[in-house]
């Protein structure tokens, strides 16, 4: 995965980039899978290998495929990102053990999900449950999200009709 | 809505219906409802997009295909070893070849299950199918000329009621 | 293969960071920007789920037979984050294409250069 | 595409099953992976096929644009109105308890009726877009 | 579940995963784009068939088997018309194949 | 025996994502992406059944349709150099 | 149903945006708009009340108790920006219907309206959400939005503006939802209150840290905090007119409330400002902010670009009293959320006017030569909400000033008095710069004479008229801010 | 509540004006109706304050614990009657001098120039600090329009100037005192004995100090003088404005509150050592220069800032007797500076002349406006019988009394450059021979105005009473 996004950062002709990022989200959506997290995975299967691909076609046509040369001084931004990557890094060594069943979030709110979920809601798939339900607020907001962009995208593209 | 036609979307509802009670796995009479009305639903779309003739829909064949596909799995399996061997061998003996020849099928259903044969059994890929026409590229010459007037061609053809 | 390979999510979370931000600031074209911009977005899918795994744990789709359940909240959570990523991309993509349409090109430098002699035409 | 004899079969044959299987992720959100979300985007996906395979306006007369505008709008109301039901009904914003006859009802009852708000959101939007990006003609300039 | 239908699994199983690394590795090494097509082939078709098939047998007559089935046609039906599309697009696009050009329209 | 499918599995994802990186034409990377794809349903399956859900199988479907979707969107785009039409 | 105002005040104008496209006609998106800014502006008055007679308010929405449900809670604090917002939103609603007809194409100006319930929507919904995914949900709601808003702008560089604030905004989102998700991994829930109790028991602090320094820079992208602010000034100046009033009244300053929300109500106070040299870096950055920004201001000749660059300055206050962190700066901060709000939203509102008035694009110094003459009116409320960025006594502007001034004494931090007066000249000579084109420049010939339509002329007022109000009768905005700062150092915890 | 109204009548005057402004007779009228009402009013208030009652009223609560507040003490009361007096008299020289010279925007003139007359009375009768710094601020503003009045470059570069001393040095210097005397004092009321008695060191209070007075720009100490001569691009009105009814007055007028009350004259005069010298230097170089100026107005203006220093100087001694004289003299300087600009501006309406050097002979053509002009004079340099006199008696007498050799210094050798700046233009105007011809007097609105004055310069000399009894009754 991580290959693959250096292999993005390298990549010039912006439809090979549309295909390592395709093929980057698939990658990551196995990884999802592979840490049970089974509607996530298909989210992003259906989203990057799908919905994405599909999007970044169709501003690609509208925009020409190739990028101009990189930028002459690559250092600096390159310093400046590995520098938040190690702060990020000084700040996971602190996290608790991978897996560790008394980690705070295997203990407090997700613990109650899982014990009460199929009898509160009577879903037994607690994601399902905790999004449709618990946390139903969020899901309205996200279907918001996904209006307002909809709705952004047809104020942005929309033809002026011809008169 | 003429009565032929109509036959037909039942026809195709019951298919669907069939797929949604192998997904399912669920028999709830909720779902079992729902499940009706979803494979109602896209049958009737289905009709207005007009997927539902024959070349979209070739239910007709679903038993001769009983006897074909077996064949075309042994097919496959026997190739895709001739390929394996090739990728193994270390001189890598290829001979790239195209082929152009004549299928003898009459249907488009035919022709796209032959084309698709060819495409499905390592060693060959249709580039092109036309009526008239068949462009296929072979890993072997042996390979190419495997796929002129061959057993395949036959087989699709009797198949669809071509021969 | 979890094990191996959750071990170094953390791992993977940063590189993902460093590489999208990477991508976003050094790539003058607008279009790379924003695939660095989504990866930048993605990386913070690990960091969420990695932790929720319990190894011998399942997915959290309660069944018979079964007793440990990896955490279904950051599921949630990031299922939410994939969908403002993708909002994100879409209407990145149509601002990019408006701009495309306008100045004819999306290097940003091109563009700017031209903004800046707009701006000296007015003066 | 049209033209292509192999993609045109292969299209038509898939595309119904396609949409069926949203329809089952619909309907399957709560008993494993999937939902609303999933749902719309393959459902989506579905009429991108066919628009990719038939061509945009073919796409466009199966599902006219305004109807798809409409769809997007519609999802959206139909889940903050499941809210304010809850509200009505004597309970807080978003409150399934009070939707149902039992509290299980009436969970059941709002989840199932937010995630058809979000599947038709999703396909809405996402339908929506891929007309928006493949009906612009490069260098439009329209703006 | 008979012991012979448990030995064809394995042997499905097992062989299938051979064929797909193997085809992965032919995508390593082979020549050109259109050849490298082939050894993909083996990887898309046997290998993933073989799986498949050696998972049906595990699962026996169950709905488990019938959605495995149902992943299986979806390859079935889908990777040849990917393939034949991405070979049909490289050659439109002036993508050389080795061994010569396709021969034009009879 | 499903573990051993597996790993063979993810080892020929790792071939094929080399040869994804590597390129040369995007032809290549693209039949690598449409590989990776069918690779990404088998091995998804075939998870499903190392864990024992067939939950996963949804999945798989899932990758299935839109690999091809994705993958024919791809194609689309370049023999007409647009998705509509 | 006055318990639940505080879903309805989020919900209304959430509703208001599908129904607009539903509807798709460009009467009824205003009316809906309008109705719906009214709506939220009653209910958080209400709200307001509410909190100051009977104290905070909770609702769990889906009636799920917090913290296995999402809650929502109003304070001194989030009601207040609560009012500030809505208060914004009443003001450009009624605006919107003339200064929209004139910029933005015809079909697509219910979508503006749409995008602009949903931009308010997810500010009231930060404002008052207790729960920091939520908070991450509504801030993208709001940012999405902005993005369109701000895209639809009249020029071309309204595109490369939009595209700008965009990447910096999602950069700024997502480090947020990395420093959650760092916090929510050491204390396993999103519930602000539940996090800030379970905090101090982590037993490591380094990913807390980490957490801490996450969502300062990426809220602080949000904010513009110097020298994060990048995206702000072609934002606000390439923005449709009423795009650029809300937003600038609005957007910065919900993000500074998710600020103080996480210091003060998640972080130990007492630590972030005790152990971590927090205070100098914000009083630092801010002073950067208000001298450096001002100057740019001073030799800016686009009049919306000037005033976008004040506020970056303008925003150098707000944080500063957070760096200052006692009763009285922080009274300024919470005050200046609402003063330079109103300050900044006449200014904009009234730039509109002029920009409509004169058929350009873009407001230059020389396109308002005259205007005391040709808009007498506009000009004499730029002339007085100039006066408050200034720091005018009688103007709101003076009252931030006062309590800041005051806070700084109080920690004998004499070289920020010295700052801030000193960054209040430089706001001086840029706003008399265009009191100076406005008064002493001959109008061209050409220039049109006359107001801006009525309907907009009067929001511009009616702003204008707050400034000096504020600057005048106190007890809601200082006295509000006064409480917030109370609640904030008695600890939100 | 009647208080209020020293400030609502002026304001609605400013309003009917501009409302009339298509009526120029209409407009003048109530321009003089507003004046007058508003004197009217302030000499209403007089036997109260004279009876040691202090009227008060509160208009709002600013920010929490600080008022807006007005209360009427001696020294306000003073300057309220000084202001709206002169607002009448200025008034009727305005009609002949705008409608003489044709100026341009009359309307926004008289408007503005009520507006500012409303301000200064907010100063004179501001109940504390708070209140008085925002009627300071807002004299600042709304003299702004009138001092770049004829919108040329000039007048912008003025303008510029005018602005950027006033309002930079009220907001880098007075806010944080004001600040300061919050934080320390908790309170900006004004208070006799002051308030920050006990709560400051003497360091503090002299650095306190200091921030009052450079922040109070209009009290033109020096440095921050230069915005008087660069206001000089107004209208003669305005300069009578600035220099005599409103502006500086209302500058020494703070600096006298603040040292009354803020500081109380027994707290300060521990502390403030620095003052009489800065005060003094401002005294004789302000006269340095004004004795080298030729332009008229300039030379006015130079001397305005030496003689406004005197009030400093005076109020720097710190004694009872000293303090009254401050008072005083920003009396008499008002009625003599307003009769000298008057002149000033009646020769440039009448004959177009602005500097010292073209007015040989002058005296004769416009005879009544240069006896004026003397009488003007003889107050500035500290002559019987006019005004000026007195006040610096007192102010002489106070520094006697507190030993103060300095100041007596001070004193003394500006008299000799007061009389060597202003008795040359005398001696040119009288006895040298007339250089142009063809005009007599100006309008006879303006010599009205002029004369007035004069005779008010004269009878303060005379009856002094009502001043000095304001004055004393300070405490
Ligand atoms: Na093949
Ligand atoms: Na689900």
């Amino acid at each position: 995965m991580a290959a693959t996004v250096v292999a993005l950062a390298l990549q010039r002709n912006l439809f090979g980039a549309v295909v390592l990022f395709s093929i980057y989200s698939f990658l990551m959506a196995t990884v999802l899978v592979a840490l049970d997290a089974v509607d996530v995975a298909m989210t992003e299967a259906a989203v990057g290998a799908g919905v994405s691909t599909v999007l970044l076609l169709g501003a690609l046509y509208l925009v020409g495929g190739m990028e101009a040369k990189p930028l002459v001084r690559p250092l600096l931004p390159l310093v400046l990102s590995i520098a938040v990557g190690a702060v990020l890094a000084y700040g996971m060594q602190g996290l608790p053990g991978f897996s560790d069943p008394q980690a705070p979030i295997h203990v407090h709110v997700a613990a109650r999900y899982l014990a009460e979920a199929p009898r509160e809601t009577g879903v037994p798939n607690v994601v399902t449950a905790v999004l449709a339900s618990y946390r139903g607020y969020d899901t309205l907001g996200e279907t918001v999200v996904v209006f307002t962009a909809g709705a952004g995208v047809i104020a942005l593209l929309r033809r002026r009709k011809r008169k | 809505m003429n009565c032929a036609r109509a036959r037909e979307a039942l026809a195709f509802a019951a298919t669907l219906y069939a797929f949604w009670l192998i997904l399912s796995g669920i028999y709830t009479p909720f779902l079992l409802g729902a499940g009706l009305a979803a494979a109602i639903a896209v049958a009737l779309l289905a009709r207005r997009m007009e997927v539902l003739d024959r070349e979209g829909h070739p239910i007709h064949l679903a038993f001769a295909v009983v006897t074909y596909w077996p064949w075309l799995l042994k097919e496959i399996l026997k190739s895709g070893w001739q390929v394996t061997r090739i990728i193994l061998d270390p001189r890598l003996p290829v001979s790239p070849t195209f082929v152009r020849f004549r299928p003898s099928q009459k249907t488009t259903v035919g022709l796209a299950t032959h084309a698709n044969s060819i495409t499905l059994t390592p060693g060959t890929i249709t580039v092109d199918a036309e009526h008239d026409a068949f462009l296929v590229h072979a890993l072997t010459r042996e390979a190419a000329a495997g796929v002129v007037d061959s057993e395949m061609d036959r087989r699709v053809s009797r198949l669809d009621g071509s021969a | 293969m979890s094990v191996v390979g959750a071990n170094y999510s953390y791992w993977i979370t940063i590189v993902l960071m460093v590489g999208g931000m990477y991508i976003l600031i050094a790539r003058g074209n607008l279009l790379k920007k924003l695939l660095g911009l989504a990866v930048l977005q993605s990386s913070v899918y690990l960091l969420y789920i990695a932790p929720g795994k319990l190894i011998g744990g399942t997915a959290p789709i309660i069944a018979e037979g079964y007793a440990v359940y990896s955490n279904p909240l950051p599921h949630v959570l990031i299922l939410t984050a994939i969908v403002v990523g993708v909002a994100t991309l879409a209407l990145g993509l149509a601002i990019v294409v408006r701009i495309r349409e306008a100045y004819g090109s999306i290097e940003e430098e091109e563009i700017l250069a031209r903004d800046r002699a707009d701006d000296d035409e007015a003066r | 595409m049209k033209d292509d004899l192999i993609l045109r079969v292969v299209s038509k044959l898939t595309m119904p099953f396609m949409l069926l299987f949203a329809l089952y992720v619909q309907f399957h959100g709560d008993f494993g992976p999937g939902g609303g979300f999933q749902a719309g985007v393959i459902a989506a996906a579905a009429i991108v096929f066919y628009g990719i395979t038939f061509g945009l306006a073919a796409a466009q007369r199966l599902v006219p644009e305004i109807v798809v505008e409409r769809l997007l709008a519609a999802g959206v109301l139909l889940y903050a109105g499941v809210g304010l039901a809850g509200i009505l009904l004597g309970g807080n914003y978003l409150d399934y308890f009070v939707l149902g006859a039992d509290t299980v009802a009436g969970q059941h009852r709002g989840i199932f009726w937010v995630e058809a708000g979000v599947g038709l959101t999703v396909a809405g939007v996402m339908l929506k877009l891929f007309y928006m990006f493949a009906s612009r003609g490069r260098d439009a300039g329209d703006a | 579940m008979s012991a012979l239908l448990d030995a064809a699994s394995w042997v499905l199983i097992v062989a299938g995963g051979l064929f797909s690394v193997i085809g992965a590795v032919g995508m390593l090494r082979m020549p050109d784009f259109y050849t490298r097509v082939h050894a993909a082939s083996v990887t898309d078709v046997v290998g993933s068939f073989a799986i498949l098939l050696g998972l049906v047998l595990q699962a026996g007559f169950t709905l488990t088997a019938f959605k495995l089935a149902v992943v299986a046609l979806l390859i079935f039906f889908t990777s040849p018309a990917a393939t034949h599309a991405l070979v049909k697009a490289a050659l439109g696009r002036g993508v050389a194949p080795l061994g010569g050009e396709a021969p034009s329209k009879p | 025996m499903f573990a051993a499918a597996a790993l063979a599995l993810l080892a020929a994802l790792v071939l094929l994502l080399v040869r994804a990186v590597l390129g040369p034409t995007v032809f290549d990377r693209l039949l690598a992406a449409n590989t990776i794809g069918t690779v990404s349903v088998v091995l998804l399956a075939t998870i499903g059944f190392l864990t024992g859900r067939p939950d996963f199988l949804d999945l798989a479907i899932v990758y299935g349709l839109l690999n091809i979707v994705g993958t024919i969107a791809v194609l689309k785009f370049f023999r007409h150099g647009s998705l509509g039409e | 149903m006055l318990e639940h105002l505080a879903a309805l005040i989020v919900v209304v104008p959430l509703v208001a945006a599908p129904l607009i496209v539903l509807v798709r006609s460009r009467r009824f998106a205003w009316i809906a708009t309008t109705a719906a800014s009214y709506l939220s502006l009653l209910f958080s008055v209400q709200l307001f009340w509410r909190v100051a007679t009977l104290g905070p308010v909770s609702y769990a929405i889906g009636s799920w108790a917090p913290p296995w449900g999402i809650e929502y809670r109003v304070d001194a604090l989030s009601s207040f920006v609560l009012v500030a917002v809505s208060l914004t939103a009443s003001f450009v609603a009624p605006y919107a219907q003339r200064s929209i007809a004139r910029e933005v194409a015809r079909d697509r100006q219910y979508l503006m309206y749409a995008m602009y319930c949903l931009c308010l929507s997810g500010l009231l919904g930060i404002a008052i959400t207790g729960d920091a995914f939520n908070l991450f949900v509504f801030l993208e709601i709001s940012s999405l939005a902005s993005y369109v808003l701000v895209a639809l702008g009249p020029r071309r560089q309204s595109l490369m503006a939009a595209y700008q604030y965009m990447l910096m905004g999602t950069v700024g989102a997502t480090f947020y939802v990395i420093g959650v998700g760092l916090l929510y991994l050491m204390t396993g829930t999103l519930n602000l209150a539940d996090m800030a109790q379970r905090l101090p028991g982590v037993p490591d602090v380094r990913p807390v840290l980490v957490a801490l320094a996450f969502i300062t820079v990426g809220i602080g992208l949000k904010l513009a905090l110097f020298p994060l602010h990048q995206w702000l000034p072609n934002a606000y100046a390439y923005a449709p007119s009423m795009a650029t009033a809300f937003l600038a009244a609005t957007a910065t300053k919900v993000s500074v409330y998710v600020l103080l929300r996480f210091y003060f109500g998640v972080f130990d106070p007492a630590r972030l400002f005790e152990h971590l040299p927090t205070r100098e870096v914000f009083v630092a950055l801010s002073l950067a902010a208000m001298v450096a920004a001002s100057l740019v201001a001073v030799f800016e000749q686009d009049v919306k670009r000037l005033f976008a660059y004040s506020s970056v300055a303008q925003i150098g206050y707000i944080t500063l009293g957070i760096g200052v962190d006692n009763q009285a700066s922080l009274t300024g901060s919470i005050v200046h959320l609402l003063n330079h709000g109103v300050t900044k939203g006449a200014i904009f509102l009234l730039l509109g006017g002029v920009a409509l008035r004169a058929g350009a694009a873009a407001v230059r110094l020389e396109t308002l030569a005259g205007l005391g003459r040709r808009m007498p009116l506009t000009a004499l409320g730029l002339a007085l909400a100039g006066l408050s960025l200034v720091g005018v006594p009688g103007t709101a502007g003076f009252i931030t000033k006062w309590y800041l001034v005051v806070g700084a004494l109080e920690r004998g931090w004499w070289w920020v008095v010295a700052a801030i007066l000193a960054s209040s000249l430089i706001a001086l000579a840029y706003v008399w710069r265009v009191l100076e084109a406005a008064y002493l420049r001959p109008p061209a010939a050409s220039a049109a004479r006359g107001e801006a339509p009525a309907p907009m002329l009067a929001a511009g007022m009616a702003m204008t008229a707050l400034c000096v109000y504020f600057g005048f009768e106190t007890s809601f905005s200082a006295g509000g801010a006064a409480d917030a700062a109370a609640l904030l150092l008695r600890g939100l915890r | 509540m009647s208080l209020a109204a020293c400030l609502i009548i002026p304001a609605a005057g400013a309003a009917l004006i501009a409302a009339c402004g298509r009526r120029p007779n209409v407009r003048e009228a109530i321009s003089l109706a507003s004046a007058a009402a508003t004197f009217a009013l302030a000499v209403l208030f007089t036997p109260e304050v004279l009876r040691g009652e202090r009227p008060r009223a509160v208009l709002g609560e600013m920010l929490p614990g600080l008022e807006l507040v007005l209360e009427l003490e001696p020294l306000g009361l003073l300057f309220a009657l000084i202001a709206s007096g002169l607002w009448f008299v200025s008034a009727v020289y305005s009609i002949g001098y705008m409608r003489g010279n044709r100026e341009e925007n009359q309307t926004r003139f008289y408007a503005c120039f009520a507006l500012a007359i409303g301000s200064a009375l907010g100063v004179a009768l501001a109940g504390n600090l708070l209140t008085l710094y925002l009627f300071y601020e807002a004299l600042t503003l709304i003299t702004w329009p009138l001092v770049t009045h004829h919108g040329d470059d000039d007048a912008r570069r003025g303008g510029r100037t005018y602005l950027a001393l006033l309002l930079g040095s009220s907001i880098l210097f007075l806010l944080p005192a004001l600040a300061i005397t919050w934080w320390q004092a908790g309170t900006l009321d004004f208070r006799p004995g002051g308030i920050l008695a006990g709560r400051v060191s003497g360091w503090e209070a002299s650095g306190l100090l200091a921030l009052y007075v450079f922040g109070i720009g209009k009290a033109a100490l020096m440095p921050i003088h230069r915005w008087l001569p660069a206001a000089m691009v107004a209208p003669t009105p305005v300069s009578a404005l600035l220099h005599a009814v409103a502006v500086v007055k209302a500058g020494v007028f703070a600096v006298l509150k603040v040292v009354i009350y803020v500081f109380g004259l027994e707290f300060a005069r521990e502390s403030f050592a620095w003052l009489p010298w800065v005060a003094g230097l401002t005294i004789v170089a302000a006269s340095v220069v004004a004795l080298r100026s030729d332009n008229l107005k300039r030379r006015l203006a130079y001397s305005t800032v030496s003689q406004l220093s005197y009030v400093v100087l005076a109020a720097a001694i710190l004694t009872p007797l000293s303090v009254a004289g401050a008072a005083l003299h920003i009396a008499a300087h008002a009625v003599g500076k307003i009769t000298l600009f008057f002149a000033a501006g009646a020769i440039y309406t009448a004959a177009h002349k602005t500097e010292v050097s073209e007015l040989d002979g002058i005296g004769r053509r416009m005879p009544w406006t240069l006896a004026a002009f003397g009488v003007g004079a003889l107050s500035m340099i500290g002559l019987p019988p006019a005004a000026g006199f007195v006040s610096k008696w007192f102010i002489v007498s106070g520094a006697l009394e507190a030993g103060q050799w300095l100041a007596l210094g001070v004193i003394t050798v500006s008299t000799l450059l007061n009389a060597g700046y202003f008795l040359p233009i005398l001696y040119r105007a009288f006895f040298k021979a007339s250089q142009g011809a063809g005009h007599g007097e100006a309008p006879a609105t303006m010599v009205a105005a002029l004369v007035a004055t004069a005779a008010l310069t004269v009878l303060m000399f005379f009856f002094a009473d009502l001043p000095l009894a304001l004055a004393r009754s300070l405490r």
